[in-house]
């Protein structure tokens, strides 16, 4: 809370109308606010300490894999670091980062809504959040759980002798937190959009937050069932899962990678949005082929439920499944061409001005370029039964994830920072930081694919002596991606408090949120808009002042 | 959903009416299951069980919760519900049904 | 695995169907490539030729074509049908069994493999096989999932509770090849591991006829102790270590569960070898396999001298104290099925035995105090 | 369970009047409507797991399925469906009546249904009893203790022990649940689950196989019963035990959301009862009626699922 509160104090010094932000300091009207840009701001922060326990994770991860034997930590830590690296970075900090955080804040300002449509669920889920959060970390504490984030059984109802039930009850909780979010988002661009916003004058964020919401809607429930399960499982020694009385395990897997791998696009179409926002406005040009971009969402949302099996070709489920599931996986990797396709065709011929979230958004394009790319070799079914459960598919989902979903969401982050937060970062760090997120990443992940072929199997402590080097690479590549991460912390926390001020529009782009003022005020318009032009237009009929801005630029520049 | 009060119900009769189809929905089901249908082929009695079943919730959806006089989209979410348990059900079986003759088990 | 260059970029290929993997990686890096270089290269030069010349410029519009999109839609779907098919053809490589098999039958436990020729010889994360000839590896496990793993042959397959999974490999190269457990199985999952031998024929049989290599006692104990049967992955030392420490153990006084105390002499050593559950050493649980029928004579000895020179002792051990000596004469071949080769189904619903944690032992750690 | 507070606040969340966020009273009442269709498609999928997981094991156990479900007592079940099919078409005309703004008969029907769904409640409430007395629970320890004496710790009283000599299911299990001391009475010090009724079903299977050239069991049963080649009762009753299990998880889950659902009735009662809704405001009858229906559609089937397998194999 400190931060927020700071953030209205910071704003109180100006000569500036109530926003959001000074509509109330006290600790309760944060506590009990139905904005939705509140609840978003909170979340931002839980989230964000959520990454950094996950990132220090990850740190230790690196540093016991600098060496082959078990030096640093012991067998049964490291497995600790591992599970626990992944619960956070995946249920309580990809799952939410984007449509928690930026959706939350932006989706209603973008369709030209005074809020959410269910503003207490919104809330409701943000405390379901924090009571699924507290849960898990109050398990971690005890002593952690050293399952895989994958909780496969029987290893999670019989042989693990660690926090599973906790954990796993955080983790069913937190799943009603993201049904609500989702169920929210999609009753609102139903119903909340303002006069004149028709479906296809959507920004590509919020066609990429619905088709999110429709995994959540859709995927969740079957992760909470079957956490469910599992923990009846365990504690009462009676099951479906557990051979031993006539279960089967690999249902677990069917039943866990049911949702688990559409919330991998969870995890990435929002990123999408992100990055067709950034690459549209940047280059400030129409985005090549809305209407593709928008379908290739949906499509992807719906064709994700149809290739969960890719996860088991080598669990024991039936060759015939796998041939399916593989062909299925090699189908769904063509909207995501698409997607990528048509970005690049966006750049042709733009004006291209390279800001802070520009940088993210092309480094975003390249990583998931490659990120995508290995994902067919693990859709091949010859290649994965070498790669499966190797250090490739670490690479291959740290390059989706991290390449992806947190390198949009910093972008997305720095781009609608301004209007957040009212205050202007400082641009010669955020480019610093960008690029070094960028290095440091594929000198982390990318010796690892390398690793994986060479038969490095995921989840060891310790390793063959002779894959160190690789290993040192690596190790070395985080140490540098790890600053990438802690600057913008440090250079966005200073803005709150030092940035100048940032204008209503700093960019001159057409869409709504940059209509209003920043940060917004309470109800984000002063009176509802009405839209009139289509998504992405930079010209005269989006009804921009080009030329004042553009004084106000020369000035702002000369003085 | 009904915006007013004169359409979303299909008064007494109706009403009454579908609840007669629910009771001789659940009184029929409860006698076909002693006959044997298995011996048609396994899983008869089980499917016409089903097919009941479908009949009735077809009801309920209808009319006692107005599906019946609802927007598209109402329409969409319960027919996409039902696919997406489809898919489940579907792609989880062909594992099951496929994995004797699989190489992987005998 | 090669060690030559500094940093390896290859793995070893030493199976029949290895290259079919390896052609079809070198494929797709080729299609990576051939997608990534114009992609990256576009976007530089729209990068540098269209970078922005003057402020909030708005620049022409441009509206999808739909001849570019089916264009750009059709060709990743045609490429990616052929990565499935040239995918489904080597996976059915890798999995459709022989017949013609040499059948090795494999157990997982943690965190060991134990695995059994059909000829009866008993390895213990190892596994001796002859170059050319199919090999087919029928695998189960005794608790959770484990994961066959050989890099070098390009195969894998998860080895699952209640069922039997299988495996087929042709070595072609004779050498010495890495096994790892790549399913995540617990504590000592990296431990779980060992060596594929691949032998010329000759050496093979030289190898079933059973010719021990040489070494003092207490070198051969400890390469049996840490690597031929894994004693290593329960008994070295460490806190989070599931048996008794050894070190410094012999001659001294043990507490028994139950009570009594015994002298850690070579006839307790021998004996917990060959019926573990008999004196079970205070604060473990009885989860140790027996070894009966599993260690020679020979062997036996060794490991008992290896045990002692852990207590600073040296010296040969007794050969068979009377006490145990009548159990430990039944040979390899006998009790083929006892411990290997198991029930396609555990029917019987308690089957915490081989299991530490089982909350009948050990419940959850929030509801406990341990 | 977080969800369902979800579903509170659909009902707290609209006090009468329009919300700041909304332009409409029909913006609002879409929204919600909208916001508890897609409420009920994820209830969908959350008891579509349970579902999957019972075909698995219903497509790979169906003889130790029709077993079990031979011991549930159609009766009880069907009269459940009844209650609520009853519950249901009050729940309807509470709707009705609502829009028609006609507070007394709303208040009516809502109390109708609320005990027509205690009811429902009432009689799971037996039948958990007579499995709980006849050791059907699946969990060790939760059933009832009975010392090898032969007496039962509760019920010092023992009837005449009838042989095993297996009457129909149906009627055994009818009087069961009202007096669990008509048949034989089985020890079990530790109130372990225990099945004491037979292989009757996979008899008759194997029967039919003999005389039919047919084949009545599937693969995983000609592993899953047998034990080196003999039948395994123990192996028999674990398969059972499944299907208990099932049993248990999904109709206690169904109970929960009734449960649920009878709260959110009181909250609606009392609405009611203060004359909130009118012809113009009834948005949250619906929603409640929405969801009540949801429940009703859920049990519809269960009780063929759980309660009819293979009745024909010993009534026939």
């Amino acid at each position: 809370m400190q931060n927020v509160d700071a953030i209205g104090s910071a704003d109180l010094t100006g000569p500036t109308k109530t926003n959001y932000l000074s509509n109330g300091f006290t600790l309760k009207s944060w506590l009990l606010t139905k904005d939705h840009k509140r609840i978003a701001i909170m979340y931002l922060i839980t989230i964000s300490l959520f990454f950094m326990a996950g990132g220090l994770y990850a740190a230790t991860i690196r540093l016991e894999l600098l060496t082959p034997d078990t030096d640093l930590l012991t067998s049964a830590t490291y497995n600790k670091v591992f599970t626990q690296h992944g619960i956070l970075m995946i249920f309580f900090f990809l799952i939410p980062s984007i449509p928690a955080v930026l959706g939350n804040f932006l989706l209603p300002i973008m369709i030209g809504a005074k809020d959410l449509a269910l503003p207490r669920i919104n809330l409701l889920s943000l405390y379901i959040y924090w009571i699924g959060g507290a849960l898990t970390v109050y398990a971690l504490l005890q002593g952690g759980v050293d399952t895989g984030w994958t909780f496969y059984t029987p290893y999670s109802t019989t042989f693990s002798n660690s926090y599973v039930m906790a954990v796993g009850l955080g983790i069913f909780i937190n799943g009603f937190s993201s049904i609500l979010t989702g169920l929210n988002f999609i009753v609102t661009v139903h119903t909340m959009r303002a006069p004149g916003m028709t479906w296809f004058r959507l920004p590509l964020f919020v066609w990429a937050q619905y088709a999110t919401s429709l995994v959540m809607i859709l995927g969740t429930p079957v992760i909470a069932i079957t956490v469910l399960l599992l923990a009846i499982e365990r504690t009462v020694q009676v099951g479906i899962f557990d051979p031993a009385i006539g279960g089967d395990p690999i249902l677990f897997q069917h039943m866990f990678w049911f949702y688990s791998h559409p919330a991998v696009y969870i995890m990435v179409l929002p990123g999408m949005g992100v990055v067709s926002e950034l690459i549209s406005n940047f280059s400030r040009k129409k985005i090549f082929g809305y209407e593709f971009i928008a379908f290739s969402s949906i499509a992807i949302a719906v064709f994700g439920f149809l290739v969960w099996g890719h996860h088991m070709f080598v669990s024991g489920q039936s060759i015939y499944a796998g041939m399916v599931f593989s062909f299925l996986t090699m189908v769904v990797a063509i909207p995501s061409a698409i997607k990528m396709f048509n970005w690049s065709a966006t750049l042709y011929k733009g004006s291209i001005s390279y800001d802070t979230p520009m940088l993210y958004g092309l480094g975003f394009m390249g990583l998931f370029l490659i990120g995508g790319l290995t994902g067919l070799f693990l859709g091949s079914l010859g290649l994965v039964v070498h790669l499966t459960d190797t250090y490739f598919v670490v690479a291959h989902f740290h390059y989706v994830m991290v390449g992806g979903q947190v390198i949009a969401y910093l972008g997305g982050l720095h781009y609608w920072w301004p209007k957040m937060t009212g205050r202007m970062y400082s641009e010669f760090w955020g480019k610093v930081s960008a690029m070094l997120v960028f290095i440091g990443f594929n000198l982390t992940f990318f010796p690892q694919f390398i690793l994986g072929y060479q038969g490095m199997p995921r989840r060891y402590a310790s390793y063959p002596a002779e894959l160190q080097v690789l290993n040192i690479f690596s190790t070395a590549g985080a140490s540098v991606l790890a600053v990438g991460f802690i600057m913008p912390l440090i250079y966005l926390v200073h803005s709150l408090f030092y940035g100048k001020k940032a204008p209503d529009n700093p960019w001159m782009l057409p869409g709504l949120e940059w209509r209003t003022s920043s940060p917004p005020p309470t109800e984000n318009f002063e009176k509802m808009p009405v839209v009139t032009w289509e998504a992405y237009e930079f010209g005269e009929e989006s009804g921009l002042d080009l030329d004042e801005a553009r004084r106000r630029e020369s000035v702002t520049t000369v003085s | 959903m009904a915006d007013n009060h004169n359409e979303g119900h299909i008064g007494y009769p109706g009403y009454f009416g579908v609840f007669a189809i629910l009771v001789a929905g659940t009184i029929f089901t409860y006698f076909s299951s002693f006959w044997d249908l298995d011996s048609i082929f396994p899983g008869a009695n089980t499917l016409l069980a089903l097919l009941i079943a479908f009949t009735k919730m077809t009801c309920v959806m209808l009319f006692f919760m107005h599906v019946y006089w609802s927007p598209r989209l109402i329409w969409l979410s319960v027919v996409a519900s039902l696919f997406w348990l489809a898919i489940m059900f579907a792609y989880t079986m062909q594992d099951y049904f496929t994995r004797g003759s699989g190489v992987f088990s005998s | 695995m090669q060690t030559s260059s500094w940093v390896p970029l290859f793995p070893e290929a030493a199976s029949s169907f290895a290259w079919q993997v390896d052609a079809l990686y070198f494929y797709l890096i080729l299609i990576s490539v051939a997608f990534t270089i114009p992609i990256v290269a576009a976007i530089f030069f729209f990068m540098v030729r269209y970078r922005e010349k003057e402020k909030f410029a708005t620049p022409d519009e441009m509206h999808g074509s739909i001849v570019l999109e089916t264009v750009w839609s059709i060709i990743p779907f045609v490429i990616s049908m052929t990565i499935f098919l040239g995918g489904a053809y080597v996976y059915y490589n890798q999995y459709r069994m022989p017949e013609d098999g040499m059948e090795v039958y494999v157990v997982g436990k943690q965190w060991m493999w134990k695995l059994q020729h059909s000829t009866g010889q008993r390895e213990i994360n190892e596994l001796h096989v002859p170059v050319g000839r199919k090999v087919k590896l029928t695998m189960t496990t005794e608790d959770v999932l484990h994961d066959f793993s050989i890099p070098a042959f390009r195969t894998k397959a998860d080895v699952v509770p209640g069922r039997y999974t299988y495996l087929w490999f042709e070595a072609t190269k004779p050498g010495k090849y890495h096994l790892f457990c790549a399913e995540y199985c617990g504590l000592n999952h990296s431990g779980m591991g060992g060596w594929i031998y691949v032998m010329e024929q000759r050496d093979f049989d030289n190898w079933l006829a059973g010719n021990e290599s040489g070494g003092t006692p207490v070198q051969q104990g400890q390469d049996l102790f840490e690597n031929k049967l894994g004693c290593a992955s329960c008994h070295a030392g460490g806190a989070d270590q599931r048996g008794a420490k050894l070190e410094g153990i012999y001659n001294k006084e043990v507490r028994l569960v139950g009570g009594q105390t015994v002298i850690a002499d070579d006839a307790y050593i021998r004996n917990s070898i060959l019926n573990p559950s008999s004196q079970i050493v205070e604060g473990y649980q009885p989860i140790m396999p027996t070894f009966k029928g599993q260690v020679t004579e020979e062997q036996l000895v060794s490991l008992v001298a290896y045990i002692k020179s852990l207590s600073g002792v040296t010296g040969a051990a007794p050969t068979g104290t009377g006490t145990t000596g009548s159990s430990t004469m039944q040979g390899t071949s006998t009790n083929t099925n006892s411990t290997v080769a198991p029930r396609a189904d555990r029917g019987n619903s308690n089957t915490q035995g081989s299991n530490p944690n089982a909350p009948a032992t050990r419940p959850e750690p929030g509801r406990n105090n341990q | 369970m977080a969800s369902h507070e979800g579903t509170h606040e659909e009902f707290h969340y609209h006090a009468p009047g329009l919300q700041h966020q909304f332009e409409d009273m029909k913006q609002q009442e879409e929204s919600v409507s909208i916001g508890m269709w897609m409420f009920l498609v994820q209830e969908i999928m959350f008891f579509g797991g349970l579902f999957s997981a019972y075909l698995v094991f219903r497509s790979r156990f169906p003889l130790a399925f029709a077993e079990g479900s031979n011991h549930l007592d159609p009766f009880w079940g069907g009269l459940n469906t009844l209650v609520l099919i009853v519950s249901s078409l009050t729940m309807a005309l509470t709707v009705f009546y609502a829009q028609r703004g006609n507070r007394n008969m709303q208040v009516l029907m809502i109390v109708l249904t609320m005990i027509f769904g205690a009811t429902f409640l009432g009689v799971k409430l037996i039948e958990y009893t007579d499995k709980y007395n006849n050791g059907l629970i699946p969990v060790t320890g939760w059933n009832k203790r009975i010392k090898d004496t032969g007496a039962s710790e509760h019920t010092a009283e023992t009837s005449p022990a009838k042989d095993a000599a297996f009457v129909l299911p149906l009627v055994e299990t009818r009087t069961s649940a009202a007096e669990s001391a008509t048949h034989e009475i089985h020890p079990n010090p530790k109130g372990e689950f225990q099945w004491n009724y037979g292989s009757h079903v996979f008899d008759y299977a194997i029967e039919k196989e003999k005389t039919s050239g047919k084949a009545y069991l599937t693969q995983s049963e000609r592993i899953g019963y047998f034990s080196n080649g003999a039948f395994d009762p123990n192996k028999y009753r674990d398969k059972i035990r499944i299907f208990f299990y099932i049993y248990f998880v999904m109709t206690g889950l169904h109970a929960l959301h009734m449960i649920i659902g009878l709260g959110v009735m009181v909250w609606l009662l009392w609405a009611a009862f203060r004359g909130t809704f009118s012809s113009d405001y009834y948005a949250p009858v619906e929603m409640s009626g929405l969801y009540w229906h949801f429940v009703d559609i859920v049990w519809i089937f269960l009780f063929p699922l759980l309660y009819l397998l293979g009745r024909h194999f010993l009534h026939s």
